[in-house]
């Protein structure tokens, strides 16, 4: 199981502030993640287009495309920050 | 070195008396605090709600306070950030640095005051006459940040 | 703007909070307060006395908070510094100013600090076990100040 | 009458904070007013000696060795500051 979690302007159009996941098989970086998530089109397919500003974070650390997702990690999907 | 995210307010010369207490090695403190403004990009805001990232949000801000004492002589500090609904005048954000000496204070401030704007997770959601917005990043908060990287410490 | 040169002590929160009421343009507060430390180039100190230039003290101050109100946007400004017998951990200065943006609000209070220590009159009178003696100026608040002969203001 | 103020270490070593003077014919600037209180000798000369940090406001104003000194000025003598 990984942990899915959603902030700000993506929490709002996702409807959704977390979920918990089953790891699918062709998911191995945060790249093949987002393109899992994307495939479930409408808002998804919207919010996380290539090329829209989303910031991910794999257990709460910065992450990028190639960073690895395992089994139990937490991963954050949200708009670049904006506070203080 | 202390960091804490919270809904309530806070009162900046009492935080700041606590933080320096028992140091007679401070010579110098800088402090910065953020307010909500009743205006932004023209708009006239009645209310506005920061939203944060519970663990990572407190993590984040202790790493940057960490980064800071590696580049400066830093004896102590502070981070206060508040999340929830706040208003026009409000309090939003304290920092405080205590040095032996100015030039550290001021750097180390503003040091990690650009790098909360640009790498801490808090997202700001702005109420204005014509409806709720969520705020964009900045550009020049990210030119702001990055002009560390080509900066020396002293 | 506010210039002040008194012996009682102040209360920092307080007199930001003075400061800033009743204007919700003011986004960013940058704020510096300078004490007396306990050691002075490896002498244990006991006491201080600062003395001043009455007249001539407050009329440099407001110039320097001026020239800040030329080169930033300041919505706001106020200097107290004291004079007379202080001791270690005692508050010697304080600077505030009140922007609307953070850039804007470091750059200018750290400008007026550097202007305060090289161009207005108070002179710093140390105790120590061995006696007391005048502080010398230091070359690196020279150095400081001249930096802001070179620096843009944006 | 010129008023002439000494502080900090200055107004130690002459042991004098003010005093009111007739204005000397020869003296016409800073540089020559200090030149003429050099001749009492002792720690003036000493203290006021080239090449020693002194420094002089005219009428409240920071003032260099080439600022006129007119009848009724107040003239202030005192090591470089060390406040903040």
């Amino acid at each position: 199981m990984i942990t899915l979690l959603y902030f700000a302007r993506l929490r709002e159009s996702f409807g959704l502030a977390s979920e918990q996941a089953e790891l699918p098989a062709q998911v191995t970086d945060v790249g093949s993640l987002t393109e899992w998530l994307r495939q479930r089109g409408g808002v998804w397919q919207e919010e996380l287009a290539p090329g829209k500003p989303v910031r991910v974070a794999v257990n709460q650390d910065m992450a990028d495309l190639a960073t690895i997702v395992r089994d139990k990690d937490e991963i954050a999907f949200f708009p670049p920050v904006t506070g203080g | 070195m202390t960091v804490r995210v919270q809904t309530e307010d806070f009162d900046m010369g009492a935080e700041i008396l606590k933080l320096r207490q028992g140091n007679a090695g401070i010579g110098a403190i800088a402090s910065f605090v953020g307010l909500v403004r009743d205006l932004h990009e023209n708009s006239a805001i009645t209310e506005m709600v920061l939203e944060h990232y519970p663990g990572m949000t407190e993590k984040a801000l202790t790493e940057i306070v960490e980064e800071a004492k590696r580049r400066w002589n830093l004896i102590n500090a502070l981070v206060i950030h508040r999340v929830g609904t706040l208003r026009p005048t409000d309090q939003i954000v304290l920092v405080v640095t205590c040095c032996a000496h100015r030039h550290d204070a001021f750097a180390s401030c503003e040091f990690i005051m650009d790098y909360l704007k640009t790498r801490a997770p808090f997202w700001k959601k702005e109420q204005t006459a014509k409806g709720t917005h969520w705020v964009d990043a900045r550009e020049s908060d990210e030119t702001a940040v990055q002009r560390w990287a080509a900066i020396s410490t002293n």
